[in-house]
């Protein structure tokens, strides 16, 4: 009962927020939305006993990846509303229809029935207990090579972004 | 009874938000954060079944997936930028050149 | 039942009011220390020695006008106060205050709660604190609030990097996120961590300062140059607001300092059967008095130090403390594989 | 028409953020402003706004009579009044070729260096201030509590002393007087190191003013610098020196520059000329010669037709009074002052650009300007 209560209040917020995120008329506020749409999620997680993730979700989502985002908002202040053109050609009304065909899709997959609980997997044998070092461990075993390459990819990013947003090199 | 439906179900549900949000917004942030809603969802799947199936495998990869959010935040922003620095724009439907 | 709900909540209401007043005493104190050292008397009107300074402020911060300028985003404007308080406060939850008490028959514990991801949890609820900062300084709509909010969100970011990274080595000592478990550890190891790990502890100093916008890093409010900052535009309770969150993060820092390196709540010695007599003195005891020691010195640099230019602060952040931070961090991980 | 230019590259860089800085800024020290022209944190550019404090006091000597005057002086510079008195009573002395007592020029000199000193307090205090460091402040003020009580023991005022007369000065020493000056420069001889513990070697300081705002001799001198800010640059031009008044031909001290002609060597400059100015207080007031305090005045003063320009070394600089006399009425024809502090002040956009924003408040300070002096 409280994990249906706990749940059907989170999903509320969390959807409610992103439509908010997605309708701010500014984007500063957009941003200040998704914030607090992340830490929903956080919660979320939390429920589902991945306390690890919650907090991660909080310390990279909310606030570092966020906190880029309105960094480039306050950078991009701008003199003309950035919606004041609309292309010609655009079809929103299309892409209000396609979102819908999709949330049907999704849906009709989603509550197609739950059948039965997949097999678990070949279990992991984890020599640990408790989310976080079970998540670590997972991560530097059998998820090493993942891992690195995200890394890589991180720097790869890094490196990119500084390129990128650079006046002159 | 909460079952995995019912985070599928919500998951499906800020998909789509985001979906609409990169569909129908023009300010190119804006569409960019609906990407981070849809990356979201698709987080909420994993640790909803990461949590049904007792195994934490699920939340490697959400871990997974927002490592690759932060390399897009940052490499789309700095492309943000460096567009804005050119054109003093960030409306998508302006952004209709290959170069400038 | 009173062990799930009337005991939690009631803790919960005793840090919040003791954070609140201490906060309130903190300015008190750092206004007497800094004259002090400034060879004058600091408040003395109000009560004897101007002990009820603080409330003679909070009653004129409350009935001072609130002035919302006309061209601020007012929502954001209004928000931005409430969402620097609140991640100041709720880090209180997870910061054990000491071991066990006995009341009334009943064993409690001096911590809200303990969960086993409680030092990322400080480092993730800190994160979300520089949003107040930020959206002030943009909901404010006006010159220096921006540039000190520009300022604020490039230095909390590149400081938060550096002080996690290197509390990353004092879990790698404890093997545990948990507060708790990390103040056991030190008792079991024999040896507070700040002597089994003194570059660590003087990084996240040093990093602490930054994270809560004390002096010598105080550039985002920095009242010679930017007029006060990313709080420019803001009077009466709404300022009040961030003047709080400023001084509860203060204390934040030192609680955790006081945790990570200090052994927390244990006393001096904890093992060696000499000193056992160290433990007629209760644990909180230790604990606010480790604590103060590291308000006392943060009170006592600002009275000292000059302040770093915004260029100077980044290159010590990036430039110094990360590569320090990550190679104190190596030297842990081959240290505790190699040796333990 | 031509459609606006938008595929110019460097239009992101032409977006600048302009700031007033002033004329209610906490670190203008005054009613100052400086409209800064930012990229970022950068200076780009900075335009000085003057005349928030100007009183048209040269406007209004013209209708003074001579003595009258002596009391507008005081508000120019009013951190160091007694030296203003001392510039313009001399000039006046000069243009009737009025001798003035020795004992006079013995206790104006150690006015003036008591007046230095009192106005570097106020510098340091405020500049160490702007870059952060607030207790420097408070001994600065307390050391200049000293002074202001000498000075209310000598003439009763504490800010603006009116303490000179046209041929000497008005009122005699109190008795013990000099005791208490002498006790005075040995409480001060240990200040000045504390202030030295303070900042000099401090690590956060050197790397505030050090390369922060560097100018060349030459260029100094071509911007009309003076004072402690030109011999930060290393040249070795002081009013005492090269063309003494008072007493000063008769002191022996040294006159420090710098190297550097940085914010750095600037502050090493001033903090020199503390102690310079305290060895000039103690050969004066030791050997205060007996005599008359002031000299034969004549009753009416009227100074034949004529102009003079005479200039003496403020604690800002090279204080000069440039005074025309028809020779007929009781008041100056002309009447016109070369601040130090306006001179300096030319050079501030010069200095900043290129800096950061935190670096302006820290070159206003270095340059000591007084606002009451800049627009007079």
């Amino acid at each position: 009962m409280g994990e249906a209560i706990a749940f059907y209040i989170i999903a509320g917020f969390i959807l409610i927020f992103a439509v908010l995120v997605v309708t701010a008329k500014e984007a500063v506020h957009s941003v200040v939305f998704l914030v607090i749409d992340f830490l929903f999620v956080a919660a979320l997680y939390a429920s589902l006993g991945a306390e690890f993730l919650a907090i991660i979700q909080i310390l990279v989502y909310a606030g570092g990846i966020v906190v880029l985002y309105l960094f480039v908002v306050m950078l991009v202040n701008l003199k003309r509303p950035p919606e004041a053109y609309a292309d010609p050609h655009r079809r929103t009304t299309l892409g209000f229809a396609l979102s819908a065909a999709m949330l049907l899709e999704i849906g009709v997959i989603a509550s197609y029935g739950y059948v039965k609980p997949a097999p678990a997997l070949a279990a992991v044998a984890a020599p640990v207990t408790g989310n976080t070092e079970e998540v670590g461990w997972l991560l530097y075993t059998s998820y090493l090579i993942p891992f690195e390459i995200a890394s890589m990819l991180l720097l790869v990013a890094m490196i990119g972004a500084i390129v990128l947003a650079k006046r002159e090199l | 009874m909460i079952t995995p439906t019912h985070y599928m179900l919500l998951s499906a549900a800020l998909f789509t938000i985001g979906v609409v949000g990169v569909m129908v917004r023009r300010n190119i942030i804006i569409i960019f954060m609906s990407i981070e809603l849809i990356l979201n969802a698709v987080n909420i799947n994993l640790v909803a079944f990461s949590n049904q199936l007792q195994n934490a495998v699920g939340q490697v990869f959400a871990i997974f997936i927002i490592a690759v959010a932060a390399a897009e935040a940052a490499v789309g922003l700095g492309i943000i930028l460096a567009f804005f620095r050119n054109k003093e724009t960030v409306n998508i439907d302006e952004m209709n050149l290959m170069r400038w | 039942m009173v062990d799930t709900f009337v005991i939690p909540l009631l803790k919960i209401v005793i840090v919040l009011n003791a954070t609140l007043v201490g906060v309130t005493y903190m300015v008190l104190l750092e206004r007497k220390v800094i004259a002090w050292a400034q060879s004058r008397l600091g408040p003395m009107r109000v009560g004897p020695y101007g002990i009820l300074q603080p409330v003679a402020d909070a009653v004129k911060l409350m009935i001072k006008e609130d002035i919302t300028p006309v061209r601020a985003d007012k929502w954001l404007f209004t928000a931005a106060p409430i969402i620097s308080m609140v991640p100041a406060l709720i880090v209180y939850a997870v910061i054990p205050f000491g071991s066990e008490v006995s009341l009334f028959g009943r064993q409690v514990t001096l911590y809200i709660t303990d969960i086993n991801v409680g030092l990322l949890y400080v480092v993730s609820v800190a994160s979300v604190g520089v949003y107040g900062i930020i959206l002030a300084g943009y909901a404010s709509n006006s010159k220096y609030p921006l540039l000190a909010s520009l300022r604020a969100s490039a230095q909390l970011i590149s400081y938060e990097v550096a002080v996690t990274l290197t509390l990353v080595s004092v879990v790698v000592m404890a093997g545990s996120l948990s507060m708790v478990q990390i103040v056991n550890a030190q008792y079991n190891s024999h040896v507070w961590f700040v002597f089994a790990q003194p570059v660590a502890f003087v990084l996240v100093l040093i990093g602490g300062l930054a994270e809560t916008n004390r002096a010598p890093f105080d550039l985002p409010e920095a009242e010679q140059e930017l007029t006060g900052g990313f709080h420019t535009e803001y009077s009466g309770m709404r300022f009040a607001l961030f003047f709080l969150a400023e001084y509860a993060n203060m204390i934040v820092v030192s609680s955790v300092v006081t945790t990570l390196f200090l052994g927390g709540w244990l006393p001096p010695f904890p093992n060696v059967a000499a000193f056992g007599f160290l433990y007629y003195v209760p644990s909180w005891a230790w604990f606010l008095l480790k604590s103060f020691v590291f308000l006392y010195l943060f009170i006592w640099i600002r009275a000292t130090l000059p302040r770093y230019r915004y260029d100077q602060l980044m290159n010590l952040g990036w430039k110094v403390l990360i590569p320090i931070a990550i190679a104190n961090l190596v030297v842990t991980g081959i240290v505790r594989v190699l040796l333990l | 028409m031509q459609p606006p230019a938008v595929h110019h590259g460097a239009m992101f860089d032409t977006d600048e953020l302009v700031i007033n800085m002033g004329p209610q800024h906490p670190s203008t020290h005054g009613v100052l402003r400086v409209v800064l022209r930012l990229d970022g944190e950068k200076v780009v550019n900075a335009d000085v706004v003057i005349g928030y404090l100007h009183r048209g006091i040269e406007k209004l000597s013209e209708n003074r009579n001579w003595t009258q005057i002596i009391l507008l002086t005081d508000r120019m510079d009013y951190v160091a009044a007694a030296t203003s008195n001392v510039g313009y009573c001399e000039t006046v002395e000069k243009l009737l070729s009025l001798e003035v007592p020795r004992r006079a020029r013995y206790v104006r000199t150690i006015l003036c260096e008591l007046q230095r000193i009192a106005s570097h307090c106020l510098w340091i205090g405020t500049h160490a201030m702007d870059i952060g460091a607030m207790t420097v402040f408070l001994y600065a003020f307390r050391e200049r509590e000293l002074i202001l009580d000498l000075f209310e023991e000598y003439c009763g005022a504490r800010l603006t002393y009116n303490s000179m007369r046209i041929g000497g000065l008005p009122l005699e020493i109190p008795p013990g007087w000099d005791k208490k000056v002498l006790e005075f420069c040995k409480i001060m001889d240990s200040k000045i190191d504390e202030y030295e513990t303070l900042l000099t070697h401090n690590r956060i300081w050197l790397e505030r003013t050090k390369g922060v705002g560097v100018i060349g001799g030459p260029e100094a001198v071509a911007l009309g610098m003076c004072g402690p800010a030109l011999r930060g640059s290393g040249v070795p031009r002081d009013v005492r020196k090269d063309e003494p008044y008072a007493a000063y031909d008769e002191m022996e001290f040294d006159v420090p520059i710098g190297t550097a002609g940085d914010t750095y060597d600037r502050y090493l400059v001033r903090i020199e000329e503390f102690r310079q100015s305290l060895r000039i207080i103690r050969q004066a007031t030791q050997g205060i010669p007996e005599g008359p305090i002031v000299g034969k005045v004549p009753r009416l003063i009227k100074p034949p037709a004529g102009e003079t320009y005479h200039a003496i070394e403020s604690p800002k600089g090279e204080l000069g009074y440039f005074i025309v006399s028809d020779g007929k009425s009781t008041n100056p024809y002309r009447f016109r002052v070369r601040p130090p502090s306006f001179c300096n002040l030319q050079a501030l956009p010069r200095l900043v650009r290129g800096h950061l924003v935190a670096d302006v408040v820290a070159l206003i300070g270095s340059i000591d300007i007084v606002l009451g002096e800049v627009d007079r």
